[in-house]
């Protein structure tokens, strides 16, 4: 399915902001919020997985049904899951384009990496003492 | 007289240049120049290999040419009067700033901000343009002043903001939001366009191309034939959500079934 | 013991009213603040002790080591960035801009990914402001626009607006119209007296078309415009010039969505357009704590409010070249200092991914996902908790935090202090 | 122990009526003293110039609305760009320069004080964080009140003491200087998007009216015995006819302190305009300046334009609307509450437009026609006006006639017919520049005592040493080299340490901030009074706790107590 990637703040990835190795972190921000019947098209229940991919990369990400959502958007929370698919084009302004990233959205079995494992993913070095 | 600068390899070629320095009057006095790599000064010499080939008594008869890796080099030709600058690749961002005479000729691409508030001469680039090209600058109220852009390939987006003065001709598409505040001037593009000229107040824009999503304060007052092409195109009067006299003319209204804008955009020339 | 009158510094709200109660070096209740202000100030994640990342894995360092280290990194650098600064107090702005100046940096805060392009649309046509008391006290019509303060700001509406009692709205809700605009409905959404559904990315058409029928000129509209009927845009328009005192708070579905800055201009455009009518005043909704303090202290020491690059031994300022998603995007910058913040998390990762590749050093409390791509992180105080020091609220009022409890942690300014002052040793040997 | 002696001064220092005597100062530790020792520091000053250290009396450099005319305008920020250089930091912008800027530039050209025209308390800390970062002047604030609701309260209680125990808790724990007044009434109105049209109009849902916000802060301000007296921006600003609002203000003030006015309306030039439209606007100079003559008890500044490109800002939120009304270029507005407004726009001034052709003939009007330069001071209110950078052209255009009649010649034609400057032919001499620059406002401001703007014995050794011998010159035909002279100074001295030698910066700086706790009995404090404590409480978005400025914001505070009669 072709959507359109919406990112923001939400209540759950604020309380958890300075918690970034944290499951409740990774919960918070792991998640694709999507209209119902988008679900239904796909052909998936609410917790199964999605790989979102678009121009920049591709993320596995945990789907929860959202009324609120419009048919053919998406929504994840601002953090590490939402920027491996954002694009660092910011067309000159500084901002790339965190609430209009073009992402094709396919089913997958594929685990949600955790954070740390993203952050390897681009060259980091995980610390957990 | 030809001065010839072919960049030398860097240690860190991602490193920007700014050499404003660049310009045909410069090379009268000899090619001691300085430019900025990062924050450090460097000679000329440091990075570029030079040859000049004959003499000039006046900058107009001097002619600069770049070639390799000058991609990253930024601000050549700024504030340029005369002479000729010509680049046989890619050039980075401020190619042309504020010039007001002369000509540039850019082989490849160019960055953002290519002749920005320009007052006069021309430049004429052959491959796809950044964002901003022919723009003005954070906060000014005047973009481009005089003068002439052509831009073979495509343009980013926000070209031509501000455009007060001169004529841009961009022949591929340009992105998102061509002409914007424009208040004189001519826009010419031949190719596709997404929400031009918002916020117009005076100027000219004419599109050849398919325009997306016309802006909903444009009012559509007639359609013309243009002898010269042998079109017809719809004329609107705008933009009414400000004090507009301006006037848009377009060969293709598409409002229907429009792609999203990120899906149209032209990638930026240096990406 | 209980502490009065705590700031809170989570959001650019930066609510004054928290009754924190302490022992000792805990913080163990919060009254008055929202969930976030909760989890913020009893939350603990904090590094112990400075850490190095060599070939065989982190190893603890000491303080004078990392400091020492810092300086060396940045004063070798060619294309410093120094980036971050909202979740940090004004004196440790204020040093980091210095330290900018001392190596030519470029230095940059998070408004680049927040309000930055407010900003820009300010620079081009101003800003008609307020305090939020003013709001409070004053205003009749509350337009919330791109934002969800339910979630981000979650005391904004019940301190500042829609739910706050004011010298001329004594009866909060029923004295105030609530207009909501976004592109799904939020949950702020489900409080509005009117909600504007606007298709994504139509914003700027949605202002260009109020504008037009403030001015007189709605007959040209088309019927519908951005997916929103004309009837509801000449309705919600009748209601804003009719307001005695209209408000509209804007976040960042306009700032990020396509045309960033043009469409908080035309934004502001409406706004100055209504005071022909009556008085409307705007406002980004600001995100980190100090987040406006940032621009403050960059704008009277350098000129400008983000994104200014100090190569060339003058400060330069041009937002898409100089702010810092790009630098890293391009690869320009070959050394960075990461303060209070995390772009390691909120960048996109092929901007994020050049931090892992150049020293980068990261001076912040917690443990972040910019923590694996930094060289050296050295963890100081929060300021707000452990730390005091002036932060500005979203509309320019300047607080000052309080120090709630004694830690063992270096004040970020010492330590930016200490770094400067090894600098200027460094560059006069 | 620091000791230094300026050699071959030619010192004027009106206020010991010294005029152009060649003499030494001995300095000791940051004072003027009666001698030094064989071992002090020597500046020569070869017969040059010699005047205590400038002082600015109205000027808009530190604080939220000076920051937001920065942060709007990077089209400024590109001119009169520095790098950092010795112990100079970076500067950019020409007409709302950065902090140390401003400092540097006023430095040079002679000036050690600066009081910044307008702080609203509620956001006083960022005013004082800015202080701190202009580091080669001392620094006073005038403290916003035009629209203060508690005031504006007791006003209608006539209730004077109440109104002055407001001021006195306000100005102490804001740390603020003076009163200011900036339209009084009509900011508050602006929370309306209306304005007062004169000084008998009455403030919305306040029942009072500008004439009783005046009268009562001026008993007030008496009461507590500040050192300075009610700073007033007049209502009415910038439009024509308003000079009749001024006159019917100037009418208002009683004379009630020995020691200095009892009214000090700043920018008179704004306020001092015939006519009923732009069409027919022109100079009532004259009659301003008449009224001052004959009221002792008042103190003007010029609020002289200057052509070219700068930027208007003030608390006046409506003035500013209206203006930008006309302009269309950019508008910021920002309303402070329960206290005052702002408005900044960018204007040019050109001298092709009639109108900016009469404002800068006004301005020289009211210098030239106030008979005594103390009731009549130099400043641009800067930066609307025109950037403080153009003092030394003002003090060539008052000097010299030659140089006025030059300028009037490349002016619009009608500025003849609108003002009088053509017909004027007063030349000001030195020692009136002197009191125009520094001793007036010392007396004005009420800092003379704290050793500013003379040269006594005990006084802080603020000095200025201009390159130019005023004997051998002629300022009526050599104007040009005065001009040159007051730009930048041989030696600006500050508290004794030379800060900057023609032109450069040499130390870091470490300037002073003066404010006022004027103390009342207990009774009338009003931190005591729970009915002002729960109408703060509940209007206020920032706790009463969280309001006052604390003194780690003031490192080199110098807190002047009053004890009130109340």
């Amino acid at each position: 399915m072709r959507a359109v990637l919406n990112t923001g703040r939400n209540i759950s990835q604020g309380i958890a902001v300075e918690h970034k190795g944290s499951p409740a972190y990774q919960a918070a921000v792991s998640v694709c919020h999507m209209n119902p019947v988008d679900l239904m098209e796909l052909g998936i229940d609410e917790g199964e997985h999605v790989t979102l991919t678009s121009r920049a990369g591709s993320v596995v990400l945990t789907t929860r049904a959202a009324e609120s959502m419009n048919r053919g958007e998406v929504f994840v929370p601002l953090g590490p899951y939402a920027n491996h698919i954002i694009s660092a084009e910011t067309h000159a302004t500084g901002m790339p384009d965190f609430k209009a990233e073009p992402v094709d959205v396919v089913p997958t079995d594929e685990s949600v990496r955790t954070v740390w494992e993203l952050m390897e993913s681009i060259g980091g070095v995980r610390y957990d003492h | 007289m030809r001065v010839i600068l072919e960049t030398k390899e860097r240690k860190k070629p991602f490193l920007p240049i700014e050499a404003e320095t660049i310009i045909p009057s410069n090379f009268l006095k000899g090619p001691e120049l300085t430019v900025y790599e990062g924050n450090k000064e460097r000679l000329l010499s440091d990075l570029f290999t030079i040859v000049v080939e004959g003499t000039a008594v006046s900058p107009d008869k001097v002619e600069v040419v770049l070639k390799g890796d000058t991609a990253r080099i930024k601000r050549v030709g700024e504030y340029m009067a005369t002479g000729t600058i010509r680049i046989q690749g890619d050039i980075g961002m401020h190619c042309g700033n504020f010039m007001s005479g002369g000509v540039i000729e850019i082989g490849g691409n160019a960055d953002a901000w290519l002749g920005r508030e320009m007052l006069g001469g021309s430049i004429i680039c052959h491959g796809n343009a950044g964002h901003y090209c022919a723009s003005g600058y954070r906060g000014e109220k005047h973009g481009m002043r005089g003068g002439r852009v052509e831009v073979m390939g495509n343009a980013g987006d926000f070209c031509s903001e501000y455009l007060t003065g001169g004529e841009v001709h961009i022949h591929g598409n340009c992105g998102d939001m061509a002409g914007v505040e424009m208040k004189g001037g001519q826009l010419i593009i031949e190719g596709d366009a997404t929400r031009p000229c918002g916020n117009m107040k005076d100027g000219m824009c004419m599109i050849f191309g398919t325009v997306h999503r016309i802006l909903p304060t444009f009012e559509k007052i007639d359609t013309k034939k243009l002898p010269d092409r042998n079109v017809t195109v719809t004329v609107y009067k705008g933009d009414v959500a400000n004090r507009g006299k301006g006037t848009l003319m377009i060969q293709k209204p598409h409002n229907e079934g429009d792609q999203h804008p990120a899906n149209t955009l032209p990638g930026p020339a240096t990406t | 013991m209980i502490i009065k009158d705590v700031v809170c510094p989570f959001c650019g709200c930066l609510c004054d009213d928290l009754d924190v109660e302490v022992d000792g070096q805990k913080i163990i209740k919060v009254q008055n603040g929202c969930t976030l202000a909760e989890a913020t100030l009893t939350g603990n994640n904090r590094l112990p002790a400075p850490i190095r990342r060599t070939a065989n894995g982190w190893e603890e360092i000491s303080y004078d080591d990392a400091i020492r280290e810092t300086a060396d990194i940045l004063c070798a650098a060619d294309r410093p960035l120094l980036y971050g600064w909202s979740s940090t107090h004004g004196e440790a702005q204020s040093i980091g801009v210095h330290i900018a100046e001392l190596i030519g940096a470029v230095i940059d805060n998070t408004s680049v990914v927040c309000h930055g392009p407010s900003i820009l649309a300010i620079q081009e046509v101003g800003h008609p402001g307020c305090t939020l008391g003013q709001v409070k006290n004053r205003a009749d019509v509350i337009v919330y626009w791109g934002c969800n303060p339910t979630e981000a700001h979650p005391r904004h509406m019940s301190r500042y607006t829609t739910f706050a009692t004011g010298f001329f709205v004594p009866e909060a809700q029923k004295d105030r119209t609530v207009i909501v605009v976004d592109t799904r409905r939020t949950e702020s959404a489900e409080i509005a007296d009117e909600f504007i559904r606007i298709e994504r990315g139509g914003d700027y058409e949605v202002l260009s078309a109020l504008r037009a029928i403030v001015r007189g000129k709605g007959s040209i509209l088309p019927r519908e415009i951005a997916g929103v009927a004309r009837e509801q845009l000449f309705r919600v328009a009748e209601i804003c010039m009719k307001a005695k005192f209209g408000a509209i708070f804007f976040g960042l579905g306009l700032t990020m969505s396509n045309g960033k800055y043009k469409n908080v201009r035309n934004a502001i455009e409406l706004t100055d357009e209504l005071n022909r009518h009556t008085k409307f005043t705007i406002s980004p909704l600001r995100g980190h704590g100090n987040v406006y303090g940032s621009n403050e202290v960059f704008t009277w020491i350098t000129g400008y409010p983000y994104a200014v690059d100090f190569a060339r031994g003058i400060a330069f300022y041009n937002p898409g070249e100089t702010t810092a998603v790009d630098i890293l995007r391009w690869g320009e910058c070959d050394a960075a200092l990461i303060v209070a913040s995390d772009p390691g998390a909120h960048f996109p990762h092929a901007a994020a991914a050049h931090l892992a590749k150049i020293p980068t050093i990261l001076i912040d409390p917690h443990r972040t996902a910019t923590t694996p791509l930094c060289r050296l992180q050295i963890p100081c105080t929060m300021a707000g908790i452990d730390a005091e020091g002036t932060a500005y609220r979203m509309d320019g009022v300047p607080i000052r935090y309080k120090k709630l409890i004694e830690s063992l942690y270096p004040d970020d300014a010492d330590l930016l202090r200490r770094i400067h002052d090894r600098i200027r040793e460094v560059q006069g040997a | 122990m620091t000791e230094l002696l300026v050699k071959n001064a030619c010192v004027i220092d009106p206020l010991n009526r010294i005029l152009m005597e060649v003499m030494d100062i001995p300095v000791r530790d940051g004072r003027i003293v009666e001698s030094v020792s064989a071992g002090a520091d020597i500046i020569d000053a070869k017969g040059c110039l010699t005047l205590p250290g400038g002082i600015d009396s109205h000027s808009h450099v530190c604080g939220t609305k000076v920051n937001f005319g920065r942060y709007m305008s990077p089209e400024d920020m590109r001119a009169g760009r520095t790098a950092r250089r010795g112990k100079m930091h970076v500067t950019s912008g020409y007409y709302v320069p950065t902090t140390y800027g401003n400092s540097y530039r006023y430095s040079a050209m002679g000036y050690t004080t600066v009081l910044e025209g307008a702080m609203a308390p509620l956001e006083a800390r960022h005013t004082h964080e800015e202080f701190t970062a202009t580091p080669h002047q001392d620094m006073l604030a005038n403290t916003l009140f035009d629209g203060n609701w508690a005031i504006m309260e007791a006003v209608r209680a006539k209730d004077v003491k109440k109104a002055a125990a407001i001021v006195a808790w306000t100005l102490s724990a804001v740390k603020g200087y003076s009163i200011k007044l900036t339209n009084p009434g009509g900011t508050e109105a602006w929370g309306w998007g209306e304005d007062v049209s004169s000084i008998h109009d009455a403030v919305p849902n306040f029942n009072v009216t500008p004439a009783e916000i005046i009268t009562t802060m001026i008993e007030a301000n008496e009461l507590l015995h500040l050192p300075h007296s009610v700073h007033l921006h007049c209502n009415n600003l910038g439009k024509p006819g308003n000079y009749r609002t001024t006159l019917e203000t100037f009418d208002l003030v009683p004379d009630t302190n020995n020691g200095r006015q009892t009214l000090y309306a700043t920018h008179v030039q704004f306020h001092a305009y015939g006519g009923t439209t732009w069409r027919d606007i022109s100079s009532k100079a004259e009659e301003i300046a008449r009224a001052v003559n004959a009221k002792p008890q008042i103190v003007m500044d010029m609020g002289q334009i200057m052509f070219g490109r700068t930027m208007t800002m003030t608390a006046d939120g409506p003035m500013e609307f209206n203006l930008y009304c006309l302009h269309h270029n950019k508008w910021s507005n920002h309303d402070v509450e329960l206290e005052t407004g702002s408005g900044i726009i960018p204007v040019l001034y050109s001298k092709k437009s009639l109108v900016n052709c009469v404002m800068w003939a006004i301005g020289l009007e009211l210098a030239l026609l106030t008979k005594n330069p103390f009731q009549c001071l130099l400043e641009t209110d800067n930066p609307n006006g025109a950037p403080f950078v153009k003092y030394p052209e003002i003090i060539g255009l008052l000097m010299s006639k030659r140089y006025r009649d030059e300028e009037c010649a490349t002016l619009v034609d009608g500025t003849e017919q609108r003002t009088a400057i053509c017909a004027l032919d007063r030349e000001m001499d030195w020692n009136e520049i002197a009191i125009m620059t520094r001793a007036g406002q010392a007396k004005a401001l009420g800092i003379a005592a704290e050793g500013k703007g003379h040269f006594s014995k005990g006084a802080e050794a603020d000095i200025a040493i201009y390159p130019i011998r005023c004997r051998d010159v002629d300022p009526a035909t050599e104007y040009r080299k005065v001009i040159e002279a007051f730009r930048k100074t041989m030696y600006t001295i500050k508290r004794g340490r030379v800060v900057a030698r023609e032109g450069d910066i040499i130390v870091e700086g470490a300037n002073s901030t003066f404010w006022v706790n004027p103390v009342v009995p207990d009774d009338l404090n009003v931190a005591n009074d729970p009915e002002f404590v729960k109408k703060f409480e509940e209007y206020y978005t920032v706790r009463m706790g969280n309001y006052p400025v604390q003194d780690v914001y003031l490192p080199r505070g110098k807190c002047i107590r009053t004890k009130a009669a109340l």
